[in-house]
């Protein structure tokens, strides 16, 4: 078996550091919440729906709350008391307060005792629905057995949902595992979640709840069909984190794009918002049994893969850190990590082999979700195709968990048909072909494999060492995370962050801390 | 009704095609403009250049998209295939036994320059290929494989002294067309002999369809995938069918 | 003269290409025939389909070897290029004291809806890419990165209060032609706003070349593998030509 | 590094069997000849051309003696008695034969110590050009640097030996070591070698002296430009194997396919005829330097690669012990290997490894000739490129010494312009990425990859020990080699060998047998 030669010594500091860092947020997931969590609540509530002009209810009630100064209470607290005033249900309290009948902060206020009884009942409701998803997925996991190791995880990308549909169950006959509906461009940046089944999208599908619903349908049937569970992903960051996540929770989604820090550094989205929504997003995804993912690969599409190989460490251990903060076991961190390494480089093999293995034995539960040559790709689709089978080498090889298949299209248009077909025959072959090789081979002693691994997890350790120091913010401040700069005060949603008041009432994130044993 | 299909990229009926090859034109600007052009000269309606390599010696390789607007009726495409049901070796067997009642002989052979047997081998020797046994195997056949490079005169003539019923020619190489030629020649070779019509003459290789089979003047045809099990079904029923059986 | 080239297979003019494409059809011998028929259909004269694979949902997937007789005449293929000699920093630095006198002003975004920096970073960010530090670290240039998702609004507004020399925008994402309508907009509106013929307007990316910049209104257009050297010799010596030095 | 650990005993015993085998030929070699042996001799000793309708003159040369039934004292004898009596060249004594002025067998016998001096004269100075051609390749290589290893080796196969040309020297410029020009089809059965430039050939060029000298004055132009000397190979086996090695020394063509049982096996040539000739073709290559390569993958292009691995292995050691006889260095036997596994066997690559590693180390002087996927070649261009990119990759990794470039059109046509492009691209990314990939690793001790390499060793071993117990003509003609049975006097030109007189002289083997201490 090939199996690295760690500086244990090393993993123990690197560790340290990261929980560290993550610890000192304390302060802000205790006495912070923001209006996507606020909406999110809303949405576990029971409340959903949209306005002609495509404006979501939970959007609406929050606003009318922050107008009115009201929301530090959170969000559940006037809901309660509505329908408790109005002896309505939750969805009733927002239609009406659509309609522009109801102003939540002019009813009197009722018996807070009652007020809570009520959300304490109520949040059970969509919770036990939320598990019950849970264990829909375990069954059908058991009944057709488990998921294969790499995964073959493909997108759809068409921005049609139903196109998205054909595509997605033609990728799942062939042999995916795994359907990804990427999200139409940016959505990261709406700070609402689209209502409805959506036709047309800019490099990809809105996530929406009904798009959610659509896609899960088509593949519990052709998952029936095939004998095979397939899972769907799709993406929860951004300024809806939260949102996204507990409707992927309601939806069985099995997969969610989660990273604790990708919104801060690419999207640029203000860092309190992002930590905080994570925080919250990523407890919902570890209620519902969602293998969170993260967004390594992001680091090394922007900055080169060797010089910047400890970044990728670094964000591996915060991921993992935040996560665990949230509840969300080892086996079900999908922890980020690409191969886009240079293929003009002399023995790219061999540095990628070694990256992959810190990855895996670092994080030896966590089902890595390995990301495929990007950067590289050029319009030469037989050279990339080259490149992929060299990823899927290696995903076979290091056991890696999810292997996010690459397209030799990747530097011309979002897959064909064709593209996504042939990505998975790669992959196939070369499983097939490596498929137990790693139990013939182990590095040899002194390996380069070996030195570079232990060489990137020493500056990985360093530098988590120099932020914990200094503190997440700041470093981020000065640049240190992805060579951009972001004040913990820039970027956007930040107004969508507020204090609590004392008597602030989350009912579901109190009851998923007690199950979660947070 | 017409059922008009065009090429699928991601959008039913966006038409797109991946093309690749070489011009012997610079690797620079003008060069990728005269692939460009060239692609839209052929038809089609956008062409987008992703990839050019020098190839040394004044050639370009190129690698394009682009998208067509032709479709094909699927309405008025009519393909000849074999229609026989397939048998497994017991059922033609008995099939043979039940509806011809004796045995027929097989010969086989790779003709003129072809040396490429492994196919015909596939189709006739006794181990047989991906769990078919060959014809040598079925006890309904005298199956004789003259193997590589048999002038077309050899063949007729063995077929003739051993009152072959069935005659299988393989055809692997197809540069130039030589494999129409040399199986043009086999049937005009038969039909001067008078032999064309005493016997089922098979053909098949890679790039025979049962469709240039029967161009060919063949009675059928047989390309890349092919079994045992399919050519000896189709020889079982065919002859029965015959003889009116 | 015309000089009229055809693709290359291994003999000359011999046309050959080679396809790849996805039908909805099924994966038989009708589909494979709908497929050879449509490649005739588009002008093709040989056509050879190597291989067909199920893709599911009544899809097949077809690879294809064809001949064309089309050829494409070189000596009418004029393309526009960027035709500046190429100088390394230093001689661009020094070229511009020389020609120019003043530092210029040089504003870049990535417009509208697209993120993708690393394309204009590559030209513009200090450390440069490939071994050639970007336009920042020339002496002679005073460079400013607007990064990504820049409203073309914004850009103009950010190059006039700065009284910029040259404009460049990147555009990387091209789904449905967004690259042309994001490009030809900032171009209308630098018109309306009476900014175009103040400043060089370069437009960069890779499905972008110098012809479909000078098409959209441009002054310059740089695709795959431009360097930070290129663009700025462009400006350098465009603008003290302009100038008449 | 990776490093079988063979079992040393079974590698004696199968080296044993092997030599025991061909040591049982010197009945064959020390007393007899053929036709093609006596036709070399002519052209060493300076004779060339062909009639108007293509009959070389060395042919008619042989068919004379052979009427007058005068062949038994060798060619040379006959030629030099006429260069004495008529006082001219040897090459003038041809041009009168071909002009049906001279009947050689009527010609007064000269002094015989005469016609033995003239002939050892003669026969040095064909010898100093083939040693001068050796002193020049040596040269070249020492000035532009060694081959790669592997080095990259590709066909054309136009059938003109101008577009040849043209082809030949685009590849040299993208990165190919070696020149093939495939031969025309079946030219093996020919018991003449063609004369002159060809335009016209089928699935290949004619091999003839000309077309071998066009070719390699186009390679020594782009050596120079380069500053990479190019190598060039053609093929001898077949009815002419020391005509065309011959030839090939002439000409400095640096390896030469040359099979010690191809001819017998894949060609239906007598045993007799081209064990002989390889013996004399052989010693040539010897002398000049020139490297040979066997035909090992045709075992495996006709039957399954993992059930027949074994007679590959078998193969090998006959050749390598074969070559030893004439005089051949291990570091000239191109020794054949093929990546012909089915790519839906699971662990294709595993058990390949096994094989490449066992041929590598039973043979690790030997430059390699490792040969590409072709039989599970498909019309799939995408398919048959990862395959391709596999054996690349197996070739870096245990250090074989020529690749025979796969091409992605291997199952379509004779490769294009653009697939030999891309076969250079494929065999150049996976050699740079894997470069160094050996040094980092080694086999765990156990490994399935070890048991598999002894157990085709076992079975090689096996196979010699009854071949040699009951004699090679004996055992090729039950077909117990490739499946075919060949009996000792079956096959075609066994009517051109024969049994020479005591006073046979074949000066130039016996010079070169001297020079090579044989
Ligand atoms: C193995 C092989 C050889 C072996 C053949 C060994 C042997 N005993 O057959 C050897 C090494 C000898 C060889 C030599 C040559 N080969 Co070759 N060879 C191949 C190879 C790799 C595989 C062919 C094969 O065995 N396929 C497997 C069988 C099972 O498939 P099949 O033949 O298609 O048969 C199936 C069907 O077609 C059908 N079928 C076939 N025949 C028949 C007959 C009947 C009656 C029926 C019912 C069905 C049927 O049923 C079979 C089972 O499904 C192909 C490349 C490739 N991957 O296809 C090149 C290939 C066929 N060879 C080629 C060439 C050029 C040659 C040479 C001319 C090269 C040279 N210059 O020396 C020589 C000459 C041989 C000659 N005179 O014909 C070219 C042909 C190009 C073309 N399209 O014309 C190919 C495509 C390689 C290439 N890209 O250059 N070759
Ligand atoms: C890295 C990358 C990203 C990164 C971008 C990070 C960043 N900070 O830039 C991230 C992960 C954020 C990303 C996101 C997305 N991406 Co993206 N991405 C890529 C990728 C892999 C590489 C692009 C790249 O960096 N190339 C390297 C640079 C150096 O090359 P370049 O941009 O061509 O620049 C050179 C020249 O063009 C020129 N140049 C460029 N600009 C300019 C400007 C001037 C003035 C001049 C003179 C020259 C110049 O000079 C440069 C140096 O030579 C490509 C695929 C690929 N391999 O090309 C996809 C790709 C471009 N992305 C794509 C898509 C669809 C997206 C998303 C929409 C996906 C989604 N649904 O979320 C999002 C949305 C982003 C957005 N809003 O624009 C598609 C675009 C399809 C199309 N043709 O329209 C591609 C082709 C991938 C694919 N097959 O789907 N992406
Ligand atoms: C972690 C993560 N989230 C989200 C996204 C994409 O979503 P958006 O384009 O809306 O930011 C990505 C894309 O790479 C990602 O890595
Ligand atoms: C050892 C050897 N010699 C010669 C040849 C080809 O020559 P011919 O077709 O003339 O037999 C081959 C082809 O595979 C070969 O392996």
């Amino acid at each position: 078996m090939l199996k690295l030669d760690l500086d244990q010594s090393l993993v123990q500091r690197s560790r340290k550091a990261a929980e560290k860092i993550t610890g000192d947020f304390d302060w802000l997931f205790s006495s912070y919440s923001s209006v996507s969590i606020e909406r999110t609540v809303l949405r576990l509530l029971g409340i959903d729906g949209a306005t002609d002009d495509g404006k979501p209810y939970p959007n609406l009630i929050i606003e009318q709350l922050q107008a009115a100064q009201a929301l530090r209470k959170g969000a559940a607290y006037w809901v309660a008391n509505a329908m408790l005033a109005k002896n309505c249900s939750a969805q009733q309290v927002a239609d009406a307060v659509a309609n522009g009948e109801l102003e939540l902060t002019m009813l009197p206020l009722q018996d807070p005792d009652a007020i809570y009884s009520l959300l304490l009942k109520s949040s059970s409701e969509k919770l036990s629905h939320i598990k019950a998803q849970k264990a829909n997925r375990a069954e059908m996991f058991a009944k057709y057995g488990p998921r294969r190791v790499p995964a073959i995880y493909v997108i759809v990308a068409t921005g049609n949902i139903y196109e998205d549909v054909t595509q997605a169950k033609a990728a799942a006959r062939e042999g995916a595992d795994i359907i990804a509906v990427i999200r139409s461009t940016a959505q990261s940046l709406l700070d609402y979640v689209p209502y409805g089944a959506t036709t047309v999208g800019f490099g990809g599908t809105y996530a929406t709840q009904e798009n959610f619903r659509i896609m899960r349908k088509a593949l519990d049937e052709v998952s029936a069909e095939l004998g095979r569970y397939i899972s769907l992903t799709n993406y929860a960051s951004g300024l809806c984190m939260p949102e996204i996540a507990v409707m992927g929770a309601i939806e069985r989604l099995d997969l969610m794009l989660n990273d604790a820090m990708y919104g801060i550094l690419f999207r640029d989205i203000n860092p309190k918002r992002t930590l905080l929504d994570q925080y919250f997003a990523r407890m919902i995804n570890a209620y519902a049994g969602i293998e969170i993912q993260t967004g390594e690969d992001n680091y090394l599409t922007t900055s080169d893969a060797i010089e910047k190989a400890y970044t990728v460490t670094a964000s591996q251990l915060l991921n993992e850190s935040f996560a665990l903060r949230s509840g969300v076991k080892p086996e079900k961190m999908g922890l980020g990590h690409a191969y886009e390494i240079d293929p003009e480089l002399e023995n790219s093999f061999s540095y990628e082999l070694a990256h992959a293995l810190l990855t895996r034995e670092l994080f030896p539960d966590a089902p890595v979700k390995y990301m495929p040559p990007t950067k590289f790709a050029s319009g030469n689709i037989f050279k990339t195709h080259l490149m992929d089978a060299m990823f899927n080498f290696i995903g076979q090889l290091t056991g890696q968990g999810v292997q996010l298949l690459g397209m030799m299209t990747e530097a011309i248009h979002t897959p064909h048909l064709v593209d996504r077909s042939l990505a998975i025959e790669n992959a196939q072959y070369l499983f097939r072909a490596v498929k137990d090789l790693g139990a013939s081979l182990q590095l040899a002693p002194d390996s380069f494999v070996n030195q570079r691994a232990n060489a990137v997890l020493l500056e990985a350790t360093d530098f988590l060492e120099r932020v914990a120091q200094e503190g997440l913010f700041s470093a981020m401040a000065k640049g240190e995370f992805a060579e951009i700069k972001r004040p913990e005060n820039g970027g956007k949603g930040l107004d969508g962050v507020f204090e609590c008041d004392q008597d602030y009432f989350n009912p579901f994130m109190q009851e998923m801390k007690k199950e979660l044993g947070l | 009704m017409t059922q008009i299909v065009k090429p699928y990229g991601d959008t039913l009926n966006d038409g797109k095609i991946q093309l690749s090859f070489a011009l012997p034109v610079s690797a620079d600007a003008k060069g990728k403009e005269a692939a460009r052009v060239l692609i839209l000269s052929m038809g089609f309606d956008e062409a987008e250049i992703t990839c050019l390599r020098d190839l040394g010696e004044g050639f370009t390789h190129f690698v394009a998209y682009a998208s067509t607007n032709v479709g094909v009726d699927l309405d008025k495409i009519k393909v000849k295939v074999v229609e026989t049901p397939v048998m497994d070796m017991e059922a033609t067997e008995k099939y043979v036994e039940e509806h011809i009642g004796r045995e027929l002989t097989v010969v086989g052979a790779c003709i003129e320059s072809d040396a490429h047997t492994v196919g015909i081998d596939a189709i006739m020797n006794m181990k047989g290929y991906n769990h078919r046994f060959g014809l040598e195997r079925y006890s309904c056949f005298n199956a004789i494989n003259m193997g590589a490079q048999v002038p077309s005169e050899d063949l007729l003539a063995r077929a003739r002294a051993e009152k072959a019923d069935v005659i299988l020619v393989s055809q692997v190489v197809t540069q130039k067309n030589i494999h129409i030629q040399n199986l043009t020649r086999l049937i005009e070779l038969a039909e001067a002999e008078g032999l064309r019509d005493k016997m089922l003459f098979i053909c098949g290789g890679p790039r025979i369809s049962h469709e240039l089979a029967i161009e060919l003047g063949y009675d059928a045809g047989f390309g890349t995938g092919s079994y045992s099990t399919d050519v000896a079904s189709y020889i079982a029923i065919t002859l029965a069918q015959k003889q009116g059986n």
